[in-house]
């Protein structure tokens, strides 16, 4: 797209949103379809694709046995990685994880991590020298916007379809047997993030949208609807009122999304 | 390639996965699969789950990279963490780099390079699931996904692996036939124009058998243009479709 | 976070440093600190000592990352290996990296970027010694080092965390309350614009409780604002000082 | 030279080609002359030096002790690595390896490890614990041409001079002994490369016909003529006949340079 | 400032140092004012702020549980470290390390090293499988000239800072237990860099002279005068003669800065 | 350096190698043995083989980097893996780089680095074998490789070191005189010059040994100078040969 066509483009976006409208036809509060597929790599203890309107994104999970950190001995160990690969976005570069990757892997991560949303004494091996490490990569295939909440939600996807190998221990040893048992996850935190347009808010952007928004704004919520991570991004602000409001929204939002996949 | 006491073929002349010698595996192609690249095509090779996508053609940066008389072709291989049976890091192995640049050598010969000098085009592939023969598959797609993107070619580049296990020559191996089995042969292929554009091998072959799995390996590739050619009718008709 | 036994707060209400739950720790500001940066300010709050420097505005070099219409704002936030427990690498950490983000883009909205085109501003932060809230008092410094520096600016940039620990809401988190509290807000505030530019959050708090959470550092940014001002006063006088 | 100079001497390279000759007076199917020197490296376990032509190939290999890797805990382990140090061609840069010294470094490799050159049962000290590790430094001094022959070579060379330390087991502990073995060697894979210019295959191209080339094809074969590896590279495409006729001479070409060394 | 006005100023140092003086009015053989603080970093083992005139350099010393090296089994380890931090000098880049904070780094290290400043044979704990590991972290903070100079005598009085944890070992594990002892120092090397500056030699160049300089020395000496670690840098060179009355020089500066100190 | 209870000087007042204090390693120099290089040189001294090759005067790039009245003087010194007693990795140490710098520090007096404003000069040193001292011989071979390559030079370098063993001075330490001697002075030389343009020293040694130890490598560096001359006119008279 030419860059005065954008421009004309944004215009209309950031006035229809003046208007509670929007280009593609949401309400303010509307999110994309959402499909969620699981159980998709079967080399993968546990996968997900997710669907958010024309963004894509496919998690897949690795179980390793390894070593607790010294301050938690009891504890299994979470690793969450983010790849945006170059074949989602002409603006996306091969190469080592930059900013951006490293931000979506880093508040994916808070959301699971802060909610407690793994029970992680439950994945302790040997206390102080062997647990259960749960790799997280979020594999970013597409990128038509809000790549937080669609990264979150297909990690939660992904965890929810993990398998932990049975093992017994056998003089001091590991031994993997057969079967499997499900990865014991007892929350469900969901995402929402919101972008500011024109002094409104917005959830769920897409592409066109983010690329308008001054600031954006991404709430996770509980089950029991409280808050367990918060990250603001962008290069403009959010007034205290407007934090409020989202926090309210995103607790709403979540609930229904929670709904809709009987979670 | 490692031979072991393992049974890769049975007594009816059948493999692991109740495949004759000759025979390909399912295979799934579909072009198109991507809205933000200029092309795109997926293929699912038995349990391989490959994504290709083109970038292109665009301006090289820096420029004194880019070429008075020709188009550069870069590819970049990648398998996904999850798609094997051990994580893998995401940062680019020794093996990913080779077969990036077998891979881009293998698709360059398909490509009018002349017609767009000064620019480059990207060949993105992401290996999603892995289960042996993914270079092959890789190509399979990725010529496809050059045509999605209407780059001009000469002919479509299709790729089938032969090898021998068990003593036998056998088409398409999947991931235990290429760990365990005694050779591999990937080939690609111009079916129109006869040209082998990809060809490597590892293991213990006499030149007979290898002129039997080469040729084995071609009419794999022959095959697998049949069903590339049949996944570039289906996108026509779907984009018509959603035009009309 | 993660909620352990250990009281964090004590019968009279007092917390581990014999703070009370809204007090800051004690700061101590130093604007123009070092003599070859554009800008610099020092901030000691609790144990936290960090040097902020600005350089620029400046040529950007490749020059097609430059931008037509605005300057970039770049931002390092990092910490010396001596600056925590045990020894940290000097490479940057992920979390560096994402700290270095958030901070840029809580520097952003005070900064008129418009006004210099083509140009960029480096905003170099080094934590010398970490006691919990060092992003907070990174922006508190790196916006008073941007005052120094001369960039003009719609306003100082006050941050300071609020959270909650063993049930209580608190103001300005060190250490052990940020490691076994169970939730922490860093928040920045432009005060004269009633503008947020940072927020994050991380423990678990119901809606009630985040809403005085932020209040209280909003309450916080505004005690440090003033703080800010006095030490750019101070500054002033100093230069003036100096030159007389 | 100027590259009009260049243009000239590609177009005469490949017209003399197509007459069946070639512009530095060899025959199609002819090597230029192999030097190889053994153990010129003191410090190293082996070493070997490789002169094709003008371009120069050194190899050293070291042996060390380490771990077998999981699914061969009887076998040792075999390291290759390339290096095209910037002080053997214009065109080589310092920094990490690019693709080509990777290449370079695995069609080695592969030639090697295929053959089953080395008979790597004869590495294990303890299975699944302890094994010598091989590793095979490639070291390109000067670079004239064709690599893959040079290096495959030089690597086989420096290996037929390795020398394993002897080593007794005391209550668990390795303890290197003083004298030395060789290193197992059983078979002696010789790689053969060939350009296609004009449409013909010439063996062991130099540097001015490599840049002229459409495509190159290297095939390494064992003593009793077996194939153990093959890789095409470059931009052009063989036919099915081609490859064929290929194969056959590097079988050829191979038993002739065993021949000459006396391997 | 304008490259013109540098120039000026330039063959303005240069005159004057032909006649015995410098711009900044001290004499040749004149160091800058030297502040030393200790103590500062109390996350750190041991840590000193020195300023030399307007030169400001931090160092940090962590001290951890290692393994020695093989070939000093009773003995601890030393790492030093230099970063040249990019808010210290407009020529400071961020990124890894370049050429000039690994010779920083290097110089430190050698005349701690060479002078055994550390008693490392009391930072044994167990021969050959466990010592302490000493860090020392050199931070550039401004750069003003002269940075080896500041940056070894900020070693320096870190080490002399640095306190080492009391332990005991408890079926073979390592216990710490509480309280501190000092690092074992037992000799105080310092270091004294020469610029040359129009065919002379001057003591502790700032910045400007540096700017000027043809090449540098810096000679470090032990308590009895005994030289341990040179390095000349820079593009020019020094006569045999410069060399030696350099060397003297060193000493008695160095004996001056000791006696300053206390040391 | 660390003193050990081993004998590096017998009863004769010999070195392990059988060496008289002031006496040289044998040394064997050749000038112009690489084809594509611009020059290049090999020396072997006791057991140290070193190749060093000239690239250049060049283009620079990226372009701002020239320098618009002097040409830009690259080196890398860089060991083979197979060069040591235990593998190398390939990746530049710490120790190649501050070697690389002080190499080209102690080669750029020799240059009229004027003559070519704009330009670089490649200096690569490819130690194949290490055996103490190999700075010093990288500095003989690359003046070499720069005479051979034609750039105008003041002078040769010659390099050499000295130090102390067992309490006596001695000339060109080997590896073992090295690592276990008491100290070793590396020292580079423009022997008409008389500029000593590497200096470098570790170990201890009190004021009066450290002129003795300066004034024996002086002496050593002025033997090597004339073997240098030997080897270029060995050159120079192996081209004519060829030329003729």
């Amino acid at each position: 797209m030419s860059s005065m066509i954008t421009r004309v483009k944004q215009k209309q976006i950031a006035q229809l949103i003046a208007k509670g409208k929007r280009l593609d036809g949401r309400a303010l509060t509307e999110y994309r379809e959402i499909k969620v597929e699981q159980g998709i790599i079967e080399r993968a203890e546990g996968s997900a694709r997710v669907l958010l309107g024309k963004t894509e994104v496919m998690v897949g999970t690795k179980i390793e046995i390894g070593q607790p950190f010294s301050d938690t001995p009891n504890e299994g160990v979470l690793t969450v990685n983010a790849e945006l690969v170059p074949l989602a976005s002409p603006t996306f570069e091969p190469g080592p994880p930059d900013e951006n990757s490293i931000e979506l892997a880093r508040v994916v991560d808070r959301g699971i991590r802060e909610s407690k949303a793994i029970e992680f004494d439950k994945l302790c091996i040997e206390p102080g020298k062997k647990v259960f490490v749960v790799f997280v990569d979020v594999y970013v295939l597409n990128h038509d916007g809000n790549l937080i909440d669609a990264s979150a939600l297909a990690a939660l996807a992904a965890l929810l379809n993990t398998k932990m190998p049975n093992y017994e221990i056998e003089d001091g040893e590991v031994k993997i047997k057969s079967g499997y048992t499900p990865l014991p996850i007892k929350k469900h935190p969901i995402t929402v993030t919101f972008a500011k347009i024109n002094d409104k808010l917005v959830v769920d952007p897409w592409l066109e949208e983010e690329q308008v928004m001054e600031a954006r704004i991404s709430i996770a919520t509980e089950d029991d609807g409280n808050i367990c991570a918060i990250q603001k991004g962008g290069s403009g602000y959010f007034t205290p009122k407007q934090v409020l409001e989202a926090a309210k929204i995103a607790k709403e939002k979540a609930q229904e999304i929670r709904k809709k996949l009987n979670w | 390639m490692s031979q072991k006491s393992e049974k890769l073929i049975d007594k009816k002349g059948l493999r692991l996965d109740g495949r004759k010698p000759n025979e390909l595996r399912p295979i799934k192609i579909e072009v198109g699969v991507l809205s933000n690249a200029d092309g795109s095509a997926y293929i699912e090779q038995g349990k391989n789950k490959i994504l290709a996508a083109i970038y292109g053609p665009k301006e090289v940066h820096p420029k004194h990279l880019a070429l008075p008389d020709r188009m550069i072709l870069r590819c970049r291989y990648h398998m996904a963490p999850f798609s094997v049976q051990e994580r893998k890091s995401p940062a680019p192995s020794r093996r990913e780099i080779e077969l990036s640049k077998v891979i881009r050598e293998a698709l360059e010969p398909a490509i009018f390079l002349e017609y767009y000098p000064r620019t480059a085009i990207d060949v993105f592939v992401e290996v999603l699931q892995a289960d042996g023969g993914t270079r092959c598959a890789s190509i399979t797609a990725a010529s496809l996904a050059l045509a999605d993107a209407g780059i001009p070619m000469k002919d479509l580049v299709a790729a089938c692996a032969a090898g021998k296990v068990d003593d036998t020559i056998v088409l398409d191996l999947m991931d235990t036939e290429d760990k365990i089995g005694a050779a591999d042969v990937p080939v690609a292929l111009m079916p129109n124009l006869d040209a082998i554009t990809l060809l490597q091998m590892d293991g213990t072959l006499s030149l007979e058998e290898f002129e039997q799995a080469v040729n084995l390996a071609l009419e794999g590739c022959r095959k697998i243009y049949a069903m590339q050619k049949e996944a570039l009718k289906a996108r026509y008709v779907n984009v018509k479709e959603v035009e009309e």
